[in-house]
């Protein structure tokens, strides 16, 4: 199984039937392939849909219906076409109950960098921002280490994307809960020690006698 | 009756240096006749507000590429490196504003608010020298209006009135827009009678709409 | 012809073909009359439509569509059916060209009293407040006197309902316009000469030269 | 799939002294079935937000009439004596807010927004002890958003998934109360199968709706 199938399989087991989620371009949006047509599990594209659904079969495009990636998508029965204001109404009013985002770096805070590298990389906080500080559970889904370096790190070196504490971290190795009394280690991926996750982390992690292997969703 | 126009009439309405809004997410939604008539004519020093400027040589991108835009307030550029080339190099003055921000100080300009208060991006560098108001003990990020000369929106139908129905997800800013321009022009796919939008269906109510453009003009 | 029908007919002649006009419940709504029909101008109810038209006839009413004071209406073809956000957004925007209120007290500054009075009748202001601090003309349509008293006087007496300056006053003796160099009187009803319209107000009035006698709508 | 429920089984989630936002204006589009439940059980200290109290012994008014409201923050009154005469003797307490302000501070409420900047109001009693914000040199008047327990609104259509839409008029404030309720309980005149509504016609998103009544349960 590669990292991205270990972190969108656990990923997907955060997310409840008859809820509302909002999915990252990338790593994350890939979570929806583990998610069951009858989950009850409405996805939003924050470019304006409730009730996004799979890329339509070839030929079949609407190029009014995209994700906020510009790719084509479908829309599920029951869906419902919301406006920019409306759209990001459902992110900062709350009634978002999860988002799924990439991280460049999360740190003993909690806090989240995910939207620029000052000098290399200034693609613009998009909707980053709203979804950080709005959705009921922020869930960073992303690969433990960049090129061997940790990205759990005891202070975010770039510009946070929120001052909000993001609800949880899923890695490869490793599932993650930030607190006000610092970072909990929850889960080791399958086959994966507790000393490899620490040895691959900067930020320093408060580890419970019981660190279970993650459950990953069919 | 609006008055219906060319896309060459409408873009000769529109001086260099004007401030402009324009529809779209990544050119879906966008009045792309319009912008093909900007770069016609070769219009200058434009301020654009909008979600994104799309990617290269393709919708907003197209203004990009021919130099016509000197300050774009939007939300992303990620997909359009020849913006964050003219971000790096000074040709090019971009304010990156959180999306669900950008599109509340649209509607507040155009709703006639004093601005927004908004915990996104509070306490982050997006948030740097702009105001934070308290209020009962808690920080809110002030942010003002926007209004613009001219809103060029797209839409999927228009009434000989000017009123719009969008689809989609190419709805997004179109509808927030065509509040907050001194001028608006509408692009619609479509051109019916009065009447045949019900009113319970239209999106955009025609007293907003300043032109149409005709349909197959050339 | 009746007072009310003198101020209906005049203040009909402010209405402008292609504008968005709100009538006040009451006397202002009485305007509507001596609107042709292909007017082209289109009444807003605050309530939520764009388009009003006259009432339906007998046994076709809808109980999905009064006015702002629960009475059955109609709707013109091209009508737009608006919730309460966007009707006060195109209200506070600048949107709405002109709003016809009724009044109590008007005084030398141009302010509106039109909507308590303590300890007599506490109605709440609905509209009112965001009517005339938002649209683009406020014209206030009432009789000259009330029961004998001026109702245009030096200061107001009753609560404001907005410190706003009014565009025009029109009355059934008079069409009275607010300016920051006070209240000038602009035209004589048919057959009414100055003094008594003097003697009618207790606000002081600016008498230019020449006062010529209103023209009244058909 | 939501939860159907009788308008007694709705009522009877609603415990004494909740705070109550009702749709509706002058009771066109007002969820009737739920007030009389309401009224049939009795309840008391029950605060109200909406535009107004109805007529006497209609929609809202039922709730003046048996004494179940303590408080109301609504925008007029003057078609209700009972609730005028409640104001006046102290039994209920009534916040008069302008219409404009009110909506928006409902959708401030449910957008996740620290509150309005609003010219209404400014320099009259409605904003006595309110607090005014200088922006640029200009004076606003800042008013907090509003929540409730309880948004109990009406709908025309819903689908079984809770997506509705409102018919001309009897929108109002309805679709705005759904995003500001803790709970929400839409009352529709007719319900689909999912599917029915096209995704461009759904107005509010079965994802803010808690609970549908049944249709004909008495």
């Amino acid at each position: 199984m590669s990292p991205e199938e270990i972190i969108q399989r656990r990923v997907a087991r955060e997310l409840h039937a008859g809820t509302l989620v909002n999915l990252g371009i990338g790593l994350p949006t890939g979570v929806s392939r583990y998610i069951p047509h009858n989950s009850g599990i409405l996805f939003q594209s924050e470019n304006g849909i409730v009730g996004m659904g799979s890329p339509p079969p070839e030929g079949m495009e609407d190029i009014d219906l995209t994700d906020a990636g510009g790719s084509f998508v479908s829309a599920v029965p029951g869906a419902a076409t919301v406006d920019s204001t409306l759209s990001f109404g459902l992110v900062r009013g709350g009634h978002l109950d999860a988002t799924v985002l990439g991280g460049l770096e999360v740190d003993e805070d909690g806090h989240l960098a995910n939207w620029v590298v000052p000098g290399r990389m200034v693609p613009g906080m998009g909707g980053a921002m709203d979804l950080v500080s709005g959705a009921r559970r922020v869930i960073v889904a992303m690969q433990h280490t960049a090129r061997g370096r940790p990205k759990i790190v005891p202070k975010c070196t770039l510009p946070l994307t929120s001052t909000r504490r993001v609800t949880l971290i899923v890695t490869d190795l490793a599932v993650i809960e930030p607190t006000d009394k610092g970072l909990f280690l929850r889960e080791r991926a399958p086959g994966v020690e507790i000393a490899e996750i620490v040895a691959a982390t900067s930020a320093s992690l408060r580890i419970p006698d019981y660190v279970p292997e993650m459950g990953l969703h069919d | 009756m609006k008055k219906g126009v060319t896309p060459q009439q409408a873009a000769e309405m529109i001086p260099d240096g004007a401030i402009l809004m324009i529809g779209g997410f990544m050119g879906v939604g966008s009045p792309h006749r319009i912008i093909d008539a900007l770069v016609d004519l070769g219009r200058k020093n434009l301020t654009i507000i909008a979600n994104d400027t799309a990617r290269p040589n393709y919708g907003i991108g197209k203004l990009i590429r021919t130099g016509a835009v000197t300050r774009a307030i939007v939300s992303h550029i990620g997909l359009n490196p020849e913006t964050q080339k003219g971000m790096i190099d000074g040709s090019i003055a971009v304010d990156l504003v959180p999306q669900g921000t950008l599109a509340e100080r649209i509607r507040a300009g155009g709703f006639g608010l004093g601005g927004i208060l908004t915990k996104t991006g509070l306490g982050t560098i997006a948030a740097e020298g702009q105001r934070v108001i308290e209020i009962d003990g808690e920080d809110w990020l002030y942010a003002p209006p926007l209004k613009a000369d001219f809103a060029l929106i797209h839409a999927d139908r228009a009434d000989y009135s000017g009123n719009l129905t969008y689809q989609l997800t190419a709805t997004n800013f179109n509808p927030v827009m065509a509040m907050a321009g001194e001028t608006v022009i509408a692009e619609p796919r479509e051109i019916s009678p009065v009447g045949v939008i019900p009113p319970d269906h239209v999106s955009t109510s025609g007293v907003l709409v300043d032109y149409i453009i005709l349909r197959g003009a050339a």
